[in-house]
């Protein structure tokens, strides 16, 4: 089992590098801010593995602020971040 | 028998977090993308704690997955609702073939 | 070359990255975001040479500096960028000119 | 060398690559909102190095700041500077006059990145591979510590000091913040009602955690840091849906909040001064107690001031009285 866990956690980490890629690619600046939406969740689920690969339940009370915690950065991107005058940052 | 549906369940929910990978890169426009990420990341984390959850040491363990994956469900659901409704204010297109 | 180490370095590559961004990048939001991985550089070599211990438990002592350093790091993070605020404010630009003269 | 060793070991190498890949985008990109987010992944990556080098509590309130306020510092700040800034003109001319940086510009400071880098790395190299630190006088003095968490003991107690400090830098912070910011009115209020519900249920979680954290900390990764970090998030998400507080609670309640942390620190530091003869040396078998009121007295200070950071003014009901 340890072994799976930790082969998940991996394979969760090589998903959420091919994230990156819509990060840099945007083009919106909503593009890039969802692609950081997915890093929370991969981040959530990586930590729960590797806390069960550890068993340790500190890492599970750091997955529940990671989740708790990503909806504050997102909503203050809609909130502040996103101007009126949207779609200007197209590279 | 615990531990086979535990593995059946944490490789369906890293097949689901694969597809919204694969959906966040390659869908066209952004609500489709929020559509891929939102639904098939939250089923594959969910997944993914129940295989964890059986695995759970203690009734308590297991709650608090599941609490997290409320939270992330909720999070997830209204942050999907935000940002869509935000482009539409702001005037990004949806695609059409 | 063990787990540690690996970190450790990358902890000394983070912090001259900071550095060089610090130095070669203008935007004074920039700087700010340099200062802050420079930071997470300093607290990862501090965290990492903390595990060298024999026993079963990391040096806590790190530990507790590096907590410390990130709560005092958002909150100086915060400072400075009030202050870069105030400067654009006043001078209408977020980059920092060689000299007063220059200011039209 | 077995499977398992094999797959962490490669979970080590991807988290180093990437976290040097996204530092060096942060410094590169042109675009800074794309700056910005890149930052943020870069702190949620940090989580898991924090996760990887077995330090929990570092986790935790880098889940808290580094990934979750931090950013919505920097993105709150962007907008600002986007409002005072709305001459691009005025940007356009200044990028244009200044010439462009000569080679020699360019290439020194990446040599002496390299250059430090290297010097850096020898010195770590040559360090001895085994130090104990400070480890034997952590566990010779943790059962007199009253909580059973090491880093909460050193902290609270083996180096209270350093934290009572900390409270104050974190006051000083708001007030050079506040002298600079001017006043501000609170913002709107939200008519959204998925972002008023969504508030509605992550806020009383967020407070229950913030509880939960304070609590588990005498005996487990958690403490006052991060359940402050957790509470001046909940301050955040309730500032971002225009969360309506009264004058009267915005003059002195919040200011006797936000000096309650070192208040309370500096009346039982100089309490035990003349009582124990030392600076922060608690009885042992008040220890115990002792910590957890100046944990929660610094957690609700902690809260308050991450929050009104990131309001970055003197916050004014939006009602004029």
């Amino acid at each position: 089992m340890q072994l799976l866990y930790i082969t998940l956690a991996l394979f969760l980490l090589v998903n959420l590098a091919a994230g990156m890629w819509r990060v840099l690619r945007g083009p919106g600046v909503a593009d890039r801010m969802l692609a950081a939406q997915l890093f929370g969740t991969t981040a959530v689920a990586i930590l729960l593995l590797l806390a069960e690969a550890a068993g340790s339940n500190a890492l599970r009370d750091a997955a529940l602020v990671f989740a708790l915690l990503a909806a504050v950065t997102a909503v203050a991107f809609v909130k502040r971040a996103w101007s009126m005058q949207e779609e200007r940052d197209v590279d | 028998m615990i531990d086979f549906f535990s593995i059946l369940l944490l490789l369906a929910g890293a097949l689901f977090f694969l597809a919204g990978t694969v959906g966040l890169l390659r869908f066209p426009d952004l609500y489709t993308r929020l559509h891929a990420l939102t639904k098939a990341d939250n089923v594959g984390l969910g997944l993914m704690i129940a295989g964890l959850a059986l695995q759970a040491e203690s009734l308590s363990a297991a709650g608090k997955l599941v609490l997290i994956w409320g939270l992330v469900l909720l999070a997830g659901a209204s942050v999907a609702y935000l940002i869509a409704r935000g482009a539409l204010l702001r005037g990004v297109l949806p695609w059409k073939r | 070359m063990n787990i540690p180490m690996i970190y450790a370095l990358l902890g000394i590559t983070l912090f001259s990255v900071g550095l060089y961004g610090l130095i070669v990048r203008e935007h004074l939001l920039r700087k700010i975001l340099a200062l802050n991985i420079m930071g997470s550089g300093i607290f990862l070599v501090l965290v990492a040479l903390g595990k060298r211990s024999v026993g079963d438990l990391p040096d806590p002592v790190p530990h507790a500096m590096v907590i410390t350093g990130i709560v005092v790091a958002v909150s100086a993070t915060a400072l400075a960028l009030t202050l870069m605020l105030k400067l654009v404010e006043v001078s209408g630009s977020a980059v920092l000119h060689d000299a007063p003269k220059e200011r039209s | 060398m077995e499977a398992i060793d094999i797959a962490l070991g490669l979970f080590d190498l991807l988290l180093v690559f990437l976290l040097l890949w996204l530092a060096w985008l942060v410094m590169s990109s042109e675009d800074l909102f794309k700056a910005i987010v890149l930052f943020v992944a870069f702190g949620l990556l940090m989580a898991l190095v924090w996760v990887r080098l077995e330090a929990p509590d570092i986790a935790l309130a880098e889940a808290a700041i580094g990934a979750g306020l931090t950013g919505a510092l920097l993105m709150a700040a962007l907008d600002r500077l986007n409002a005072v800034k709305p001459m691009p003109a005025a940007a356009v001319v200044t990028s244009a006059k200044r010439e462009q940086p000569s080679l020699p510009s360019k290439v020194l400071p990446l040599v002496a990145l390299v250059l430090i880098v290297l010097g850096l790395g020898y010195a770590l190299l040559s360090l001895p591979d085994v130090a104990d630190g400070l480890v034997p006088n952590v566990k010779e003095q943790m059962a007199q510590s009253g909580v059973k968490n090491p880093v909460t003991a050193v902290l609270l107690n083996f180096r209270g000091y350093d934290t009572l400090l900390e409270m104050v830098v974190l006051l000083l912070a708001l007030l050079s913040v506040w002298s600079l910011g001017g006043v501000r009115k609170l913002s709107p209020r939200n008519t959204n009602p998925v972002l008023a519900s969504l508030c509605r249920v992550l806020v009383p979680v967020l407070i229950l955690v913030s509880c939960y954290l304070l609590w588990v900390g005498a005996d487990a990764p958690g403490g006052a840091f991060q359940a402050g970090s957790v509470l001046g998030a909940a301050g955040v998400l309730l500032l971002l849906s225009g969360w309506h507080v009264e004058q009267k609670i915005l003059l002195w309640p919040l200011r006797f909040i936000l000096v309650l942390g070192s208040g309370v620190f500096i009346i039982i530091a100089a309490v035990l001064f003349f009582t124990q003869g030392g600076l922060l040396t608690y009885p042992v078998a008040q220890a115990g107690w002792l910590i957890l009121l100046l944990e929660s007295a610094a957690t609700l200070s902690i809260g308050a001031t991450l929050a009104a950071l990131f309001f970055g003014g003197i916050p004014k009901s939006r009602v004029d009285q």
